[in-house]
């Protein structure tokens, strides 16, 4: 079951280290593949650290693994990730003649990913 | 020429070129549209004691009015241009501006002249009024304790034709009224016409000036007073005991001719013996309406 | 006879043709037309080479095909009409002065940018930009008409001073923002901010709208001026229901930022108006 | 280079050598005016035409950071108003700031060829360089931003003078720069560090500094003129656009005391007030400031005229633009740069029915028309804070042509005509010649340019040709030819090649041991380190430096430094 | 460790907007290597130590290995050849760079956008319509007694912002750093840089647009509904306290990311903020500074101003600049697919573009100039390794406040500058067109 959520993306000091040394290897990729969620909001989903869940907006879907954050740093309903080729897959082309596209805070279905073999 | 056997004179009525705004007062009933017009045509029978001429010209409904709300159109009638609008700035600040419901649209989108009356009525706002231009018009929005009273900027002024008149003689005062109605009730809502006094009829004929008094313009037409037969020359044909006139002021001289000729026909009516017009001469008014000839007869009137 | 362009070969890059006005083609023919002036990405092209032309100029004139690649049609147009069977690229009918753009289709962003005068009537949608100033300027359409019988996007009416907007559908956001006068219509749905910094002017929505904490409510009431304005707009083409006309509205004053003689009017039907 | 050329026929307007309109041959070879070229040089005939050196602006704003964001903050002016590329030249964008390849060669159109872009912060002075590079045709300087500098603050507070002109002189070297320039001194500082206050006289205290502006202005004049710069120091007085600021401009040129002392843009300086009436609509004191400059040899002054019409005011003095805030149509921009100055820009429009413009405008000619000295009092509009560059033309008409200028007159705000000394210099016209050095000699003279501004032997063959006319403003619109360092940039009113201009700078020698001063201010105040501040040459690819005279010895043993 | 070092002094770190020049290198030479960055943050840190000679080829085309010559000519080639051109990026480059790239798209009618577009475009949109109260990062250091930070995180992407500017920095008249500063901190959630701040004030997603306009009320003395509450989840109370913090301090700054410009409002957002420091100067002095994110991204819209009159989004084709964005913007170009090449210079535009744009980048043929190789570099025909600036090239960047600063190279690159490619592809391009394409506007005869 899907729930509407609102999707920050932003940069980490992390992701600012690791694209130092490469956009394309391995690192780069797990940091922009992980996705914080309030950990309320992953006890209804049923989502525990490191589960698959699929963001999706009008524009796209991407699969992320989540990462839990308290109440206090990050307040239920709001999703926080890394820019990077995920983001990418979720972000519409319209600017509204600004040339920005939208991307903080965009709207995005949550919904677990379950395994094949089941949670 | 008689018509159903009354007396057509072979005589003219002679009016003026004036000048005409006509407006389009609307509101929330037919009844408020009623009480602005009435009270904004009030006291404006006559130029010579009210400066300004006016009527209501006929009731507008709903699919008539800019606004869509049921509405009146009126007349209004000044001698030189620069007093029509001192008179609707005046006349309409006290009485449309004031009356519930009511809004006040220009009747005359392609007057040549445009009068600056919602302009300078907007200032009651005192500074709070806002415009709207809406189709090319512009429309002052002046807020008020009931709402807002919208009024169009600019009105239309053209030329137009005052004191389009005939007079009916009668055998007797009930006859005479009993035919002055029915001429009225003719001419009502009439396009391009109004008949300035009360109830579309006025007793008291007038000349020009005063043969005793200096200073008044005007006095009574003695000529056509029953009362005075023996004692001034009149024009009373034997057994004309009472004459009413009915005046007419309007937008063209056809439309003011073809309204008469509806009013004269009403009124030739049993107890009714002639028809006649007033004139000066043919000197002092452009515009002469022939009895005859609106009637559809031969005139060998000047 | 009408001049009548058919689109017969799309164009790879944007072309750019604001020799599409009935004002640089009056008494052109058909032949002569074919050979004047677009740009076409970074290089000149004959109108020809894009267009079946046909007919001849008289003041009027009818393009057909999908033009969404084809901005600036109707550029400083001043009069005659230019009817669009499909839909137009950006900058429709800029700096216009009088005359009519009728676009069966969509339209691009920038549609009537710094128009004074004359009416353009989209059929479908158009883009962001509607009627709004550039980007650097203060005032955007100073008279004229625009007419959208689908939605519209973000900043209709930015800077607006004269004029009137309506639109069928919904408005993004920033509607009317910093507006200095005219008035905007909207039937659809209001998004967010509507009427930001505005001085003067009118926004009228038919839904109810989120407004602004710097927005004060006045009253609920009919105001007179919106029933000519409506009737207007129903004469334009867009559907009015009598609803409309004969509504009470709410309404709200703004921007208190600014001048504060703004207005946003919101139908009483639709429900309470809301803070955003 | 260019191939030697003669230019035959035309009438020489050479003011700085006698030469008034005679007709004779003008020489060019390898950039510079020679005395002969051999007989098969290319000949330009200048049959009904004017010779006359290249034009030089003494005070313009067209280039660095104040410049670009003016340029930014206005993109709606640049749209309708553009410079197409050619096969050779750039393209760009104009309204009253220029991208700039459209202001070297807007200004290469009307003739110019030299120009000095008139206010600098040193943190900005590579920015302005890096901009002098893409700004084709002209020759350029820029006058460096040291009136409200702190650390010379410190130093004057001290007392310590000698080390204040040392610095000044590292300042001045190190940014690559022309001259000193003093912007209301003490306003910035007022303005950054006390709640957006302004100096209101010259004896004010400024902020938390025990200095007042008679203090500061009367250190750099001496400084200055110790450093014997080719130019003096060149200012912007206090109180600029307020009513009856003519006792501040007064009691500042008092304060040169005989010494060398240059004062910009001079209308806005020149108001009057009503008495006792220190806000009231400005009035006329053109006459009290053109009588001392008449009779005060050590002063010159550009006018900064106003011209109708869009401009853009661009300024170090930023409580000044705040004040004009209110008419930049909702844009006001500031930029504070640290320990240094200030910065404001609002977009203007000086309209010929407004009390005040008016006055401007009539205060302008004025001054120029009751001048007795063209070459200390020079044309300028203080581009674009008085109006375009693009309106010097007009400018020249009014100058030239009382008809014209009587004309005009008709139309501006007659109230503003009653407080001015307009009307009573109706007679005056200008002559070619004197036309001549306001915009030619007369500013390479004050600049210290004594390869500019004439056509002697030896001169830069900076050289602009126009074809005699009747209407001064066509004649001065469009030049026929336009020759920059022997080479012909404009040809037949047009464009013909591209050319790199060069920086004109100063390099005063100063006691290294300034440095030891200097240094630790930048550690504690300063967020950019003092080894990476100053400009190294890789900026001036095409530098020239003009050297200076200095009456006091820079240091005992060591007169070298390092950059 | 090799035997070959050298320390460079007060070189220039350009990983961010910060430009901190204060940066003492360590370098081995032998290895091509960074050891040591004294003065680094974080990023800085692995931004030197990451930048050593990688075994690329100096060039690709079509995924071969060519020579940069040859690389030249096919980038010319299509730049000479194409109708609609996108040049993009620029931010990590050196002015000396940028000014050939705009150079380039004069000369073939094409558009140069820089990443501004895609980061503080927004604000410069609004810059162009309420201009801007602003100052150099020293008058910050020097003077500011309240701080106001609005959604950005420094504390992770600029780092130093704290440290070296605006925060802790003693200054002349801030003389007990960061005891003598008020520091606030307004975002949409708690993040590192929340504990620099004496106040937090968190506010709802999208509701920064509300808050800074009741806050602009506040500060006019107007009237502002208490629902802003419920829509911002800031309190009236809340908000009253900053404005009066804000009226009374001496010197105060607001310092604001992207939260505002990639955010629904866009330049709005910026716009409101941007304003309300003007409106607090009828009070006391106030300044506001987007903080940017590249090195040298100010550089770009410096360079593209003073060049054009317009800071991003400029397009050539009709023979002169035209600025629009959403028309003349990259994410636009690429969206509505009608760039038919590009030339992409330091960008990675493939890994942060929107979806639809990145595909349009695998239809068109694509040049890249690039010191590593990136999701761009892999779908790009030609693709160029060049030097990276500030580590291996000098030149000019410009910090975020506008001050242009010299770099100081560590150590020499095998690969060529960008501003050298970019030299080499405007030269053989201008061959190409017999000089700059005339405007599509010269009369007939004259075009070729």
């Amino acid at each position: 079951m899907a729930e509407i959520m609102t999707l920050i993306g932003g940069r980490s000091s992390k992701q600012g280290t690791t694209l130092c040394a490469s956009k394309l290897g391995a690192a780069y990729a797990e940091i922009s593949s992980t996705l914080e969620m309030n950990v309320e909001d992953m006890a209804r989903l049923g989502l525990s650290n490191n589960s698959k869940v699929r963001l999706r907006t009008p524009a796209g879907e991407a699969i992320l693994r989540c990462k839990g954050r308290e109440t206090k740093d990050l307040p239920p309903g709001i999703l926080f990730m890394t820019y990077g080729p995920l983001s990418s897959q979720l972000m519409a082309g319209d600017t509204a003649g600004s040339g920005m596209p939208i991307s903080k805070n965009l709207d995005v279905e949550v919904e677990p990913v379950r395994d094949e073999n089941g949670p | 020429m008689l018509v159903r056997g009354v007396l057509i004179e072979d005589t003219f009525a002679e009016a003026f070129t004036m000048r005409v705004a006509r407006l389009v007062i609307t509101g929330g009933t037919p009844r408020w549209a009623r009480e602005a017009g009435l009270k904004l045509t009030g006291f404006a029978t006559s130029v010579i004691g009210c400066k300004c001429e006016a009527g209501i010209e006929r009731e507008l409904s709903e699919t008539e009015t800019p606004d869509g709300r049921p509405g009146v159109s009126v007349l209004f009638l000044t001698m030189d241009k620069e007093s029509l609008p001192q008179q609707l700035i005046s006349r309409i600040g006290q009485t449309v501006l004031t009356c519930p419901t009511t809004a006040c649209f220009d009747g005359l989108p392609d007057g040549p002249d445009r009068l600056p009356v919602g302009k300078a009525l907007r200032v009651f706002g005192d500074g709070f009024q806002g415009s709207k231009v809406i189709g090319g018009k512009r429309y002052w929005r002046v807020p008020v304790m009931e709402g807002e009273f919208l009024v169009e900027e600019t009105f239309g002024m053209q030329k137009g034709v005052g004191g389009g008149n005939f007079l009916i003689l009668a055998r007797d005062a009930d006859a005479a009224l009993a035919a002055a109605e029915a001429a009225v009730d003719a001419m009502a809502n009439h396009p391009g016409v109004v008949l300035p006094f009360p109830g579309g009829v006025v007793r008291s004929g007038s000349k020009v000036g005063s043969k005793r008094y200096k200073k008044m313009v005007a006095t009574t037409n003695d000529a056509f007073c029953p009362t005075l037969r023996a004692l001034t020359e009149s024009q009373l044909p034997e057994g004309v005991n009472s004459v009413l006139e009915i005046v007419l002021d309007g937008t063209d001289a056809p439309a003011i001719a073809a309204a008469m000729r509806l009013g004269i026909d009403a009124a030739c009516r049993p107890g009714v013996q002639a028809i006649t017009a007033g004139n000066y001469g043919g000197k002092l008014g452009p515009h002469h309406f022939h009895l005859r000839r609106i009637m559809g007869g031969e005139s060998q009137a000047a | 006879m009408t001049l009548t362009l058919t689109l017969r070969t799309a164009p790879t890059v944007p072309l750019e043709a604001d020799v599409l006005s009935p004002d640089r083609l009056s008494g052109v023919s058909a032949l002569e037309a074919a050979k004047l002036t677009v740009v076409h990405g970074n290089q000149r092209a004959d109108l020809g080479e894009f267009f079946q032309v046909g007919g001849a100029a008289d003041g009027e004139l009818h393009l057909t095909g999908d033009l969404a690649q084809v901005k600036q049609i109707g550029t400083g147009m001043a009069r005659g009409r230019i009817v669009v069977h499909g839909s137009v690229g950006m900058h429709l009918g800029a700096g216009m002065t009088g005359g009519e753009i009728v676009v069966e289709g969509d339209a691009g962003d920038w549609v009537g940018p710094e128009m004074s005068g004359g009416r353009i009537v989209v059929k479908g949608n158009a883009g962001h930009m509607l009627g709004s100033a550039r980007r650097g300027s203060q005032i955007g359409v100073r008279g004229g008409e625009i007419v959208v019988f689908g939605n519209a996007g973000n900043e209709v009416g930015n800077g607006m001073r004269r004029g009137l907007i309506a639109i069928g559908g919904d408005a993004g956001d920033f509607a009317g923002v910093n507006m200095l006068a005219g008035t905007i219509v909207v039937l659809g749905r209001l998004a967010w901010r509507a009427g930001a910094g505005m001085r003067r002017g009118s926004i009228i929505s038919m839904h109810p709208a989120e407004l602004l904490p710097t927005f004060s409510y006045a009253c609920d009431y009919a105001p007179e001026f919106l029933r000519v304005c409506l009737r207007h707009v129903r004469g334009l083409g867009l559907t009015i229901a009598d609803s409309h006309v004969n509504g009470r509205y709410q309404r709200w004053c703004g921007d208190g930022i600014e001048l504060n003689r703004g207005e946003v009017l919101i139908l009483d039907s639709a429900g309470t108006a809301s803070r955003s | 280079m260019g191939s030697p050329l003669r230019i035959v026929n035309g009438r020489v307007y050479d003011p700085a050598n006698g030469v008034n309109g005679a007709v004779q041959d003008v020489c060019v070879r390898d950039g510079k005016i020679v005395a002969d070229v051999p007989p098969d040089a290319k000949r330009i005939d200048a049959a009904g035409m004017v010779v006359m050196p290249g034009g030089i602006d003494i005070h313009c704003h067209i280039a660095g950071p104040k410049v670009n964001l003016a340029r930014k903050v206005q993109p709606e002016t640049h749209q309708d108003d553009v410079q197409l590329r050619t096969r050779l030249t750039r393209s760009g964008t104009g309204g009253t700031v220029p991208s700039t390849f459209a202001t070297g060669y807007r200004y290469a159109t009307l003739g110019y060829t030299t120009a000095m872009e008139a206010a600098v912060t040193p943190l900005g002075a590579r920015h302005t360089l890096e901009e002098f590079h893409d700004t084709p045709v002209l020759d350029k300087g820029f006058f460096v931003l040291v009136g409200n500098n702190l650390l010379l603050y410190r130093l004057l507070q001290e007392g310590r003078r000698e080390e204040l002109r040392h610095a000044l002189a590292w300042w001045l070297k190190v940014t690559k720069a022309y001259a000193p320039k003093l912007v209301n001194p003490g306003g910035d500082e007022m303005w950054k560090g006390q709640r957006n206050a302004n100096i209101t006289s010259l004896d004010d205290k400024i902020g938390s500094f025990d200095l007042t502006p008679r203090r500061v202005i009367a250190a750099f004049i001496e400084a200055g003129n110790e450093l014997g710069l080719p130019h003096p120091v060149h200012i912007h007085c206090n109180n600029l656009g307020h009513s009856g600021n003519v006792e501040t401009t007064l009691e500042t040129m008092r304060l040169a005391e005989g010494r060398r002392a240059h004062i910009a843009h001079i209308q806005f300086h020149s108001y009057g007030a009503a008495a006792g009436k220190s806000q009231s609509n400005p009035t006329s004191r053109a006459r009290d400031i053109i009588e001392y400059i008449n009779t005060h040899p050590n002063i010159s002054a550009d006018v900064g005229a106003v011209m109708f019409g869009p401009a853009t005011i661009m300024t170090g003095d930023a409580p000044l633009a705040y004040m004009l805030r209110r008419f930049g149509g909702n844009k006001w921009v500031n930029a504070d740069t640290e320990n240094e100055s200030g910065c404001g820009i609002v977009p203007f429009r000086y309209q010929d029915r407004v009390y005040t413009n008016a006055l401007q405008w009539a205060i302008g000619l004025e001054l120029l028309l009751l001048s007795e000295d063209p070459w200390r009092m020079v044309f300028s509009t203080d581009h674009p804070n008085g109006g375009s560059f693009m309106s010097y033309p007009r400018l020249i008409r009014l100058l030239m042509d009382r008809g014209y200028r009587k004309e005009q007159m008709a139309h501006v705000n007659q109230k503003a005509l009653d407080r001015s000394a307009l009307r009573d210099c109706q007679e005056r016209e200008y002559s070619l010649s004197e036309i001549a050095i306001i915009t030619r000699a007369g500013p390479a003279r004050l600049l210290g340019l004594t390869d500019k501004g004439h056509l002697g032997v030896g001169a830069d063959a900076d050289v602009t040709i126009y074809e005699e006319d009747e209407d001064k403003e066509k004649m001065f619109s469009a030049p026929r030819y336009v020759i920059k360092d022997g080479e012909l940039i404009i040809e037949d009113h047009e464009l013909r090649a591209d050319h790199q201009g060069r920086l004109l700078h100063v390099a005063p020698d100063y006691d290294p041991q300034i440095e030891q001063v200097i240094e630790p201010f930048f550690e504690d105040f300063y967020t950019i380190r003092f080894a990476n501040y100053p400009v190294d040459d890789r900026y001036v690819p095409n530098g020239q430096i003009i050297p200076t005279t200095p009456s006091v010895a820079a240091a005992p043993a060591t007169a070298g430094t390092r950059t | 460790m090799g035997e070959n070092l050298k320390v460079v002094r007060d070189a220039t770190c350009t990983f961010c907007g910060c430009v901190c020049d204060d940066m003492h290198l360590t370098v081995d030479l032998d290895q091509k290597r960074i050891m040591k960055a004294e003065n680094a943050c974080i990023l800085g840190k692995a931004w030197f130590r990451e930048h050593g000679i990688e075994e690329r080829p100096l060039a690709l085309i079509g995924g071969r290995t060519a020579t940069t010559e040859e690389a030249v000519e096919a980038a010319a080639q299509i730049l000479a050849q194409a109708r609609f051109p996108l040049i993009y990026g620029l931010s990590d480059t050196t002015c000396e760079a940028q000014r050939v790239a705009v150079a380039i798209a004069d000369m073939i009618g094409g558009t140069v956008d820089t990443t501004t577009s895609v980061c503080h475009g927004p604000s410069g949109i609004a810059f162009e319509g309420v201009g801007e109260s602003t100052a150099s990062l020293g008058e910050i250091k020097n003077r500011a007694d309240l701080v106001v930070f609005w959604g950005g995180n420094p504390a992770e992407a600029h780092p130093r912002l704290f440290s070296r500017y605006a925060v802790t920095p003693k200054g002349m008249f801030i003389p007990n750093g960061r005891k003598d500063r008020t520091v606030v901190l307004v975002d949409v959630r708690r993040t590192p840089s929340t504990p620099a701040a004496d106040i937090f004030i968190q506010v709802k997603p999208r509701s920064d647009f509300e808050v800074l306009w009741a806050l602009r009320a506040l500060v006019k003395g107007r009237k502002v509904d208490p629902s802003i509450e419920r829509r911002t989840g800031v309190s009236l109370a809340v908000l009253e306290d900053l404005v009066a913090r804000m009226k009374s301090c001496r010197f105060g700054v607001f310092l604001f990311g992207m939260g505002l410009t990639m955010n629904r409002g866009r330049h709005f957002n910026s716009g409101a903020l941007l304003a309300l420091a003007t409106d607090l100067n009828e009070f006391t002095h106030w300044v506001a500074k987007p903080v940017r994110g590249h090195g040298n991204v100010t550089g770009a819209d410096n360079v593209v101003s003073w060049q054009t009159g317009f800071p991003f989004g400029v397009n050539f084709s009709r023979g002169y600049p035209r600025f629009n964005p959403g028309e003349f913007t990259s994410v636009d170009l690429l969206t509505r697919r009608e760039a038919d090449a590009a030339l992409i210079i330091a960008s990675d535009p493939a890994d942060n573009f929107p979806k639809a744009a990145i595909e349009h980048l695998r239809r068109i043929p694509v040049i890249t100039l690039d010191p590593k190789a990136t999701p761009t570099t892999q779908l790009a025909q030609v693709a160029f390794t060049t030097a990276t600036y500030g580590i291996n090239v000098s030149g000019t960047v410009y910090r975020m406040d506008d001050v242009p600063i010299t770099l100081r190279p560590a150590f020499e690159s095998p690969y060529p500058s960008d501003e050298q490619v970019l030299t080499a592809i405007r030269d053989r391009v201008r061959a190409l067109l017999g000089g700059n394409r005339l405007p599509a506007g010269a009369p007939v005869a004259a075009a070729s």
